[in-house]
């Protein structure tokens, strides 16, 4: 570790104060946390993810802790392209917060239809396509699975939003991530993050069904940091661009094991929670002894 | 837990807060259509506290009364409002824990908490001295005030809670009308609210196996006080199981004015982040899933479309 | 739930007194428990995997706690065919106590030497093929996530092991466990066990290295068993054959809803080794109230 | 932990099973060859028990000294025998930790517990009453005693729990050698040894830091307490952190006859089932990783493959 001064990081062109973010989905619109956390220290917040129509999500018990871990069934609720782009992101900016936009389609329209939304909001720099949902039908996983589509959003991305930095974000459900990295690569991608949810359920014994409508949620948590530090190491190992680490990061040492895996940056999620003020803890610690070097040296 | 967590400042500004965050899929809708006072706040003030256990009383073989030292800058909280607790430092387990706020005075934060699982098992274990991380004051809507019209309260289990903070409040405030409670609990030794009696005009107590009070549920022991006359009152509140609230809104209401209910559903943030906490209403423009740590907790129990509320 | 008499369950032609066993590993070699555990209680053990050469297993840190799991990397330590076939399996079987042999191999050869000493072996009505070891580098895993190489080595034991209940036990390390259990089945397995542990890693934050030298280890317990219970409900919908439910048993609670998922036994693996009666605990309640029905209708 | 844990039938002989679970792979070696007495134990019991703290004295800021009252059928045990405690009746830490026996007498069981996480912590906040799930005695090998001669103990750390055990088990035994223990530390908040001066013929402390004591580490002390023939021994033992134990083996170990170290490892089972805690070994038919557990934890520590071992 060196103890030097900056502890900016730089993704695409764009460049972040610290390398330390709050995750899509927990982290919400960002304002709901004013309270709680001091924003404007944040390297970032990736914004709940927006779909090009509002999404009522889904409906239903949607969320239940597991053993370290929690599994969600929100199902991408969220207000939609226009209400986004007209007043959420605009207040994040208005306030000096730093968003990373987050974005996902149901299909290849409304993903077309999305990406023009952002493109005609502008003072959009950077993106974060969620490839990766396990709590909806369509889009999400079933894209995200598949490296030739991964390839193809992405692509379209980089076309649509020229100068805006674009960030694959990836399921772990797969047998190689690295794969489904190589091809985001490949397709320009300017960054990796790694990983979304885990695909769970659980059963009420006493209700004898599945606790979630649709059956399967997404794990995270605590739980699934070995699992995400894993993914982050592969990917690491196959790609150039940066990897932003997501997964269980429960400590400031978790985020320090990110880094020494070789991630360029990571995300708070479930954590933010439970322990709103971790991120800043984790910037704090990286203030003081620097960001750790990686220790991944590639090849494994 | 460690050092004392302070507030940050505040980067919206608040009145703005709630507004904003309903988005257009969130219009307010009825509710504040029909203008109850209290039923929307805007302004509420949010923060992260490290509060110190000033005393843990046993109430019952399962229930705990958790007295809290107010800590110093600790905001104001009106009926309906609640808390969360981080019941250890260590993540297990997981996520903070819902509790609605049974009385803040000025030196004092009251929790009634039920021994269900290993969160609540913490929290009900704490000694006098600890600290415990809690986020408050949190909830989007309160109960609104009967204003000086008698009201009756129903509170199943520890639903007791807010029913007390707003006996305690209206109290306070000079409120004149009578206040009844029907408290009900599934056998005497889960039955509460002798503690209480002198916040209530009042108390009356239902079991379900009969062991002590009336031998029913709340619901058929309100019914059977509104039929003789006993009790009457023209606004209703209720706090409590699911079923008992239901049962409320289909069988008695229609004796009432209006019917307020604060809702319980398993909570992640608390401050309407994460969308986890939903209970779907019916509002003028169709069916809405509306949070209810931020949209609620107390909502008009008219609007819950109770046939997909679990 | 029918408190019915009997909980007996029968996997293949084998009929054990309970569906309680003990997972492959934890176990050892079953007698290492036998001042702790009830073993002849048990329905099983599924004994330590075994490899046709003793194997001495990964060098270096083999385990690592992590939050509400556990990261192994033992390697397939084993004493081989020839103590197992000549010592550990005649022992358990002197004292009755129920073996399921687990077995696996490096490559196809030494799998042929195995099933030819196991079959040479007698006594062995039941074996489990270990498909899907994650901290060996050759066999295990890698075989196990090609559904044909699942189709040769089952077809393989189900030649040679002749009269013989036949097992594959699956990876989760893959984008659908269910593709390789329809797999299994149509080589002819007789049952799928579900799940081995899943690929994680963790790093050493002082000493700047992977905690484990192969890097990679396999991640076990609490923090598992929402994964387990999907990998389970899934494998359910897609084969005939009974399905053996691992993962992350913690309480009696979690192995009930392994039966509601549709599983015909259950396994403890990790669990053994903090809370040693937890097999027995299960056993007591399935003889009280009979084993729960389960509420996996198919299809999804 | 609740209800009082009771040892299961033993369906193996006792004697066998040692033997048996060694397998080919794993012939004793040339442990058992030079037949040095206690070596390898045969006939240990082991069962759960459930016990109940009886005392919890503070020796430092870090350390504790916990004594549990001896739960009944509690097997008799020798020094570098251990227990695994799970220190918590829900999963987190989920594994039992291990510890060595510092003493065990007719009523007791103390163990030394130095707080460096969750688990340690939760077992040095045990109240007195409070019951906790025991396994033991665990552990495949002894310390052989020195019958007669002089021994030298070597405790860093917590290391310095078995030392204890040995010293008093053989005291009590009557051993007539003199007995010396050199314990050494990081600083001195973090030294002990004076709670058990009597136990051994004397005591000499260090610390890394030079604030009390010897200033530097134990194994330098040591050499320069042989230098001056302050001290002598034929019989060297040894329990601490790998750094320390290596360097006595490199360093100071030709001065003796033998030097037997009790090691440490992350557990899982402790008894020899999941081959988690093993350490490389130099035998006759070559390098060998043994199981900590229950091949040890007491190793001949020249057998030790220290280049491999972390
Ligand atoms: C707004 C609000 C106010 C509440 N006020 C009180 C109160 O005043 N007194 C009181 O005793 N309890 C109150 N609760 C319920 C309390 O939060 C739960 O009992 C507690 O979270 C259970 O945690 P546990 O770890 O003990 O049990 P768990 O093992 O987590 O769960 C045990 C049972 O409680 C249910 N449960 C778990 N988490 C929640 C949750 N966040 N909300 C609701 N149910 C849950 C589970 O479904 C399960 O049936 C309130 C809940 C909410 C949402
Ligand atoms: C045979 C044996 C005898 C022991 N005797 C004593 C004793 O008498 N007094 C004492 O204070 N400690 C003793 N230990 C060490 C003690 O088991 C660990 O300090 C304890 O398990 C740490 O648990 P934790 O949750 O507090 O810390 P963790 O957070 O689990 O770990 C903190 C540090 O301790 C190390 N550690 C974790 N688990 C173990 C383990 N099972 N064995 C060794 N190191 C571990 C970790 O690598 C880490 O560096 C002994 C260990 C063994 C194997
Ligand atoms: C309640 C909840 C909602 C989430 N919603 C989204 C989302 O909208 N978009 C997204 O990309 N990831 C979403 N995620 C996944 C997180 O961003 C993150 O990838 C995952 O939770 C792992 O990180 P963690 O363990 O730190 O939470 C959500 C996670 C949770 C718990
Ligand atoms: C230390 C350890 C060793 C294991 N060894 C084996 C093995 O030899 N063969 C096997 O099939 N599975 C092995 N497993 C996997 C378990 O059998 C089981 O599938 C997995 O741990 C999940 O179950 P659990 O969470 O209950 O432990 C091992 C697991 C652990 C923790
Ligand atoms: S708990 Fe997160 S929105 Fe209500
Ligand atoms: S801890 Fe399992 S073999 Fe030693």
């Amino acid at each position: 570790m060196s103890a030097s001064g900056s502890i900016k990081v730089t993704i695409g062109d764009v460049s972040f104060d610290n390398p330390v973010f709050l995750a899509s989905g927990p982290a919400g619109y960002g304002e709901e946390y004013a309270d709680f956390v001091d924003l404007q220290r944040l390297g970032g917040i990736v914004t709940k993810t927006v779909t090009y129509e509002p999404k009522a999500g889904n409906p239903g018990t949607r969320l239940q802790e597991t053993r370290g871990g929690l599994l969600n069934s929100v199902g991408l609720e969220n207000v939609g392209a226009g209400v986004f782009f007209g007043e959420k992101l605009p207040g994040l900016l208005d306030n000096g917060i730093r968003p990373i936009v987050s974005l996902a389609a149901e299909d290849w329209d409304g993903y077309r239809r999305l990406l023009d939304a952002a493109a005609g909001a502008g003072e959009i720099d950077i993106v974060e396509l969620n490839l990766s949902c396990p709590n909806v039908d369509r889009g999400g996983m079933a894209v995200g699975t598949d490296p030739r589509m991964i390839s193809r959003y992405v692509g379209h991305a980089k076309d649509i939003l020229s100068g805006t930095a674009v960030i694959a974000k990836l399921t772990p459900n797969v047998q190689d991530i690295g794969r489904l990295a190589l091809a985001a690569e490949e397709a320009g991608a300017d960054a990796i993050t790694a990983i979304n949810t885990i695909v769970g359920m659980d059963i009420d014994i006493h209700a004898k069904r599945p606790v979630f409508k649709r059956i399967r949620a997404g794990l995270s948590g605590p739980a699934i940091f070995p699992v995400a530090l894993e993914a982050v190491w592969r990917i690491v190992n196959t790609v150039d661009i940066p990897v932003i680490g997501v997964g269980g990061i429960d400590s400031v040492d978790d985020a320090l094991k990110f880094f020494m895996a070789g991630a360029a940056a990571v995300q708070v999620g479930t954590a933010i929670f439970y322990d709103s003020r971790l991120p800043e803890k984790i910037i704090t610690e990286l203030e003081k002894n620097g960001i750790p070097a990686s220790i991944n040296r590639g090849g494994a | 837990m460690g050092a004392c967590l302070q507030t940050v400042p505040v980067s919206f500004r608040a009145e703005d807060r709630y507004d904003q965050s309903l988005g257009r899929l969130f219009l307010p809708g009825s509710m504040i259509d029909r203008g109850v006072e209290g039923d929307r706040l805007a302004g509420i003030e949010k923060g992260l506290f490290s509060a110190e256990v000033a005393g843990n009383e046993k109430l019952s073989p399962a229930c705990r009364l958790i007295r809290f030292a107010r800590p110093e800058g600790f905001p104001d909280a009106k009926p309906g409002h609640f808390v969360s607790v981080r019941v250890n430092s260590f993540s297990v387990p997981l996520l903070r824990r819902p509790y609605s706020i049974m009385d803040l005075t000025e030196t004092e934060l009251l929790l009634l908490v039920k021994v269900v699982g290993p969160g609540s098992r913490l929290l009900a274990e704490a000694a006098v001295g600890d600290r415990m991380d809690i986020a408050g004051v949190l909830g989007g809507t309160v109960f609104p005030s009967p204003a000086g019209e008698d009201a009756v309260f129903v509170g199943g289990g520890t639903g007791l809670a807010p029913m007390i903070f707003a006996a305690r409040t209206w109290k306070r405030e000079g409120n004149t009308g009578n206040s009844y409670l029907i408290h009900g609990a599934a056998t005497s030794e889960e039955l509460l609210g002798t503690f209480c009696e002198s916040d209530f005009t009042k108390v009356f107590r239902s079991t379900m196996d009969g062991s002590e009070g009336y031998d029913g549920d709340a619901v058929s022991y309100l019914q059977s006080l509104l039929n003789d006359d006993t009790i009457s009152g023209s606004k209703l509140y209720s706090c409590g199981p699911a079923g008992m609230v239901k049962a409320l809104e289909l069988k008695v209401s229609t004796r009432f004015d209006s019917h307020y209910t604060s809702l319980e559903a398993v909570m992640a943030c608390g401050v309407g982040a994460c969308r986890g906490c939903t209970v779907p209403l019916r509002e003028e423009d169709g069916r809405k899933l509306r949070a209810v740590c931020s949209d609620g907790t107390v909502f008009d129990a008219s609007q819950i479309a109770w046939e997909d509320w679990e």
